[in-house]
């Protein structure tokens, strides 16, 4: 097991691995830019070294400052956290090079992933549901139909040489399709001198369910259920929950088996999730993120593990320390993300926290690096704090997330708490009926209540 | 006479101070001319309590507390604030010769132009050699060779 | 001689200092000549109000907010704090007559005796006589027939 | 269901409820004493009532003024939370007289198991193992003997008329007991007048084991395990946690049957816990608490339940919202209990709190009524917060325990915190090896080195 680690991340989540870490009775060493020096991670640490001036690319993105962290410090391993260096699959060969173990995935496993067409076809080889299509140019309209017909409309019609909306039309009945066909064509050729379209399934109330998968890096692998994301404003999600409201335990043992052999097949190591759109009891996949997600937190809750340390704990060669048997469902979860942002135009807005007091009681977890007298500095992201309730069932879970948000103080700056409590006087949240585009419809409806 | 004065003054003043107490008042500034060559001047001051600042959470595993990596300068002057210092651009391990054996770039006292180099921080087995920004003679050098620094940490000061 | 003007100056200051207090004043400068070589100068200030305590949590549960049990007496001034005020000793319902359709125990400008039963409150119900703590004038009702009180709620002023 | 709940307590306790009832969407009434107009379940609360001054004799523990406070805001349920009035059966019979549900067993149940002798009588007949003695007085020697060899040493041999440690005496081995027998009834002679003896069996090294048992009121029954609270010093639990660390999947099975049985056979309704001596693999049982326990929610962690909920739903006369066969145990938690008091030697600490910070992630669960700002009045318990942790296993939640306790603050006044940081380093702690004599004779050897 490793002797000490070291952190390349700040915020909520450089707290959520040095917890991790120092129940394992591992050493932590936190990095920080100068902005951050008085930052929580930075406290909670064993050391901490600052690596560089507050702009992010100069101090967290900076592979040579965390390494030479790393040396200097004399740490054995990394723990990106998410976002910064995490995806990097540059960083994660140096780190590599260097004899430092990376807690993640392989360079190349990132770097597979990290490419949307590469990902794709990776994971059809490796039998995951992916949008139907067009595999290259559909050359005539005939082609066209067959292929509406094959797939099922809506389907849209995309010029291969497209970009931004230009050149996308959707046919959504058989009857659309002659002219869908010839329109984006003809914008095709207009705007980007190139006629070929293709051709794709077009969902039109999909949800975002995304599956939980960890490889032991040895050819084994296991699901934990799925997430459902599917509330978001501009692709930002708000509110995740476990299990999904929609998800039968079939579906979910379908969907988690597809993806947990996709893994291990490939010899996986570590965390990862897999996106997909869902839509009339059919997946979708999207990307694959190779990282710990900042959702992890509803999987820990309903199945009672600690992703973090099992990340360490295969990061070290160790087995997984449950199998899939193992996995259990036990009750349902919220997350809500609080960030230090304006409404109702969510504009960022850091500051001085002149107050702060965390909920408590049954079922209610907070993880936040936030404390009475910190300043959130203005360089990073807007998440402050992350609330996540459990409960025995989803009914509980949201009135025990409307009683926590009732006890949560922060004081000093704005937070997207207020969206919350207007949430959850909706009726569609209770009952689970939302899709990917149902809170940007609301805001449109609601930002003048705020 | 005067002793009589002296315990009047005294309870007097006691008094004043009670009042200030009972109050909650900050200060009370008297002069009293009692009659000619007989006057009494007095300021009684009270601090304001102060508010407490707010502490601010530190992790303590009572037993767990390994010194940050490069030691703290002591409080009392810190080099990082001298107009003349020069900090570590980057973290990394500093070298104060060329290579070993070398005699050091500098010591104190030397004169160095401007963009001469001072030392070395090694990261990620790159040598990064540090420039003086500037002109001067070397007042200070700060960094330890074969050290850590982070960035900021002050190296040298040049005045 | 000087001891009597002592303790007049200190009575002084004092009214002086009760005044800053009562009235949340910072200074007071006063300038006094009573006559020739008989003067008193003084100045008493007084810490600004305390920065507003940290507010404490508070539920925020956005539309659950239904009214405190005895409505709060309005700030400015508080009817619980008069020198006069017969307080509740206990949590109960207000009756100011003895039955209904009987006149009330008091009305305003009523004389009372001590031990004069002023209202009734009950609780569990049981009906527990109210008795004036001392002879006076009724000048104000606080509380309603009827209506709830709890421990300490400020029920009647007299003076 | 209730339409309003008035909560006869205050503390944490009082903000437990609190929180229960929220997430039912029942309203809530704080009531409290001219010294806790501030108090956070007082801020929680919908509506409150200052019920007197504030010494407890005449607020929390006066009947008159909690009924009244009821009477004036129309609520229909009282909780009474644990302490104060909980246990008081002319006060349950009086809120019964008045119209009122109670929170809790009846007025019957409460008087029976509040006096010790009948306590026991009634539970040896519903079949709870007893410490095991004679019936009355033993006239001879020979008696004694025979009773020794039927009981197994140690014995202890009491004056009838006895009190306060004399006329008594143990005999180890059945080589002792012709001297303990003529000592104690000497010393029953010559302090008490009378030389009758009873004998017990007599327990050396016991450990606290308590049966969680919950009542529906109409027959049925179920237990939640057990807790070991053997960690107690001057008879007051300072670190519980459950399961306990040496019952067994069967012992539990057993005791816990037995306990549901008894409960189930006389109507018991709502939480009650059976508390035990445990020796050697047999249980001997001490007294039933009628009420909530301080240490319920290491219960609520291991089997996911929400204890207070379940008061309330089955005094509301609804059904308990799980069988036998739901309540399955899920990991192992925690609980130590923060008293504002300075070590070593315990003297209570009120005064303002100028800083608090709860602990937060996964497995953490802070049950205080604590805010910065708070002053903790004189006149009231210690008990200022309690600190839960859950983890997969024993092991999994200790290093949890150290890694909150790390992270908690309680800035203003001392706390028992330092004890739990010194407790985290015996082996005993960690092997789960302690009696309930363990606290005080360690306390005895380190209390020099607080």
């Amino acid at each position: 097991m490793f002797q000490k680690i070291l952190i390349a991340n700040r915020g909520e989540i450089a707290l959520r691995v040095i917890r991790a870490a120092r129940e394992m009775g591992i050493a932590i060493v936190a990095v920080h830019s100068t902005a951050d020096s008085d930052a929580m991670h930075v406290r909670m640490a064993d050391e901490s070294v600052c690596i560089g001036p507050p702009p992010g690319a100069q101090s967290y993105l900076s592979s040579a400052a965390v390494i030479a962290a790393c040396e200097i410090t004399g740490a054995d391993a990394i723990h990106p956290g998410y976002g910064f260096l995490s995806e990097n699959a540059n960083f994660v060969q140096a780190v590599e090079d260097h004899g430092i173990t990376f807690i993640g995935p392989t360079a190349e496993h990132i770097r597979v992933m990290g490419d949307k067409i590469t990902a794709k076809d990776t994971m059809k080889d490796l039998g995951v549901p992916c949008v139907p299509g067009s595999d290259g140019g559909v050359p005539t309209l005939a082609a066209a139909q067959a292929l509406g017909e094959e797939m099922g409309y809506p389907v849209i019609i995309k010029a291969t040489a497209g970009g931004g909306g230009r050149g996308m039309k959707v046919a959504a009945t058989a009857e659309g399709m002659e002219s869908a066909f010839r329109t984006a064509r003809a914008e095709g050729k207009a705007a980007f001198g190139n006629d070929e379209v293709y051709i794709e399934k077009y969902l039109t109330t999909p949800r975002h369910i995304e599956i939980q998968v960890f490889g032991d890096g040895k050819g084994k692998a296991v699901h934990l259920g799925e997430r459902d994301c599917s509330l978001q404003r501009r692709h930002q999600k708000v509110f995740e929950e476990a299990p999904g409201p929609c998800i039968s335990a079939e579906e979910r043992a379908a969907i988690g088996k597809v993806c947990a052999d996709a893994v291990a097949n490939i010899n996986y190591i570590g965390a990862g999730t897999i996106e997909f759109l869902y839509e009339n009891g059919e997946f979708y996949f999207i990307e694959m993120n190779t990282r710990l997600q900042v959702e992890h937190p509803v999987t820990e809750s309903i199945f009672g593990v600690d992703l973090v340390r099992e990340q360490i704990l295969v990061a070290a060669g160790e087995p997984l320390s449950f199998s899939q048997e193992d996995l259990q469902i036990n009750g349902h979860a919220i997350e809500v993300r609080i960030n230090a942002e304006k409404l109702p135009n969510f504009s960022p807005c850091p500051g001085m926290i002149t107050h702060y007091h965390a909920p408590g009681g049954l079922g209610v977890r907070m993880d936040s690096a936030l404390y009475d007298g910190y300043s959130i500095p203005p360089y990073y992201d807007s998440l402050i704090a992350k609330l996540i309730v459990h409960g025995r069932d989803r009914r509980e879970a949201l009135a025990r997330l409307d009683r926590a948000l009732g006890e949560l103080i922060v004081d000093g700056v704005d937070t997207t708490v207020p969206l919350f409590h207007h949430l959850l006087k909706e009726d569609d949240i209770h009952t689970g009926d939302y899709n990917i585009h149902w809170l940007e419809k609301w805001l449109d409806r609601h930002m003048s209540e705020f | 006479m005067t002793d009589t004065r002296h315990d009047a003054d005294v309870a007097f003043i006691r008094s004043l101070a009670e009042l200030l107490r009972e109050n909650d008042l900050t200060e009370v500034q008297v002069k009293r001319e009692y009659g000619q060559d007989d006057a009494l001047n007095v300021r009684v001051s009270r601090a304001a309590p102060a508010p407490a600042p707010m502490p601010a959470p530190v992790a303590v595993p009572v037993d767990v507390a390994p010194a940050a990596v490069a030691a703290a300068p002591a409080p009392a002057e810190d080099p990082a604030s001298h107009p003349g210092a020069v900090t570590s651009p980057m973290v990394g391990t500093v070298y104060l010769q060329p290579e070993p054996g070398s005699p050091p770039f500098i010591s104190v006292g030397s004169q160095v132009a401007q963009g001469d180099t001072l030392l070395i921080v090694e990261a990620m087995k790159t040598m990064n050699q540090i420039p003086a920004p500037r002109a001067g003679t070397v007042k200070r050098i700060l960094a330890e060779d074969g050290g850590a620094v982070e960035f900021g940490t002050p190296l040298v000061i040049i005045e």
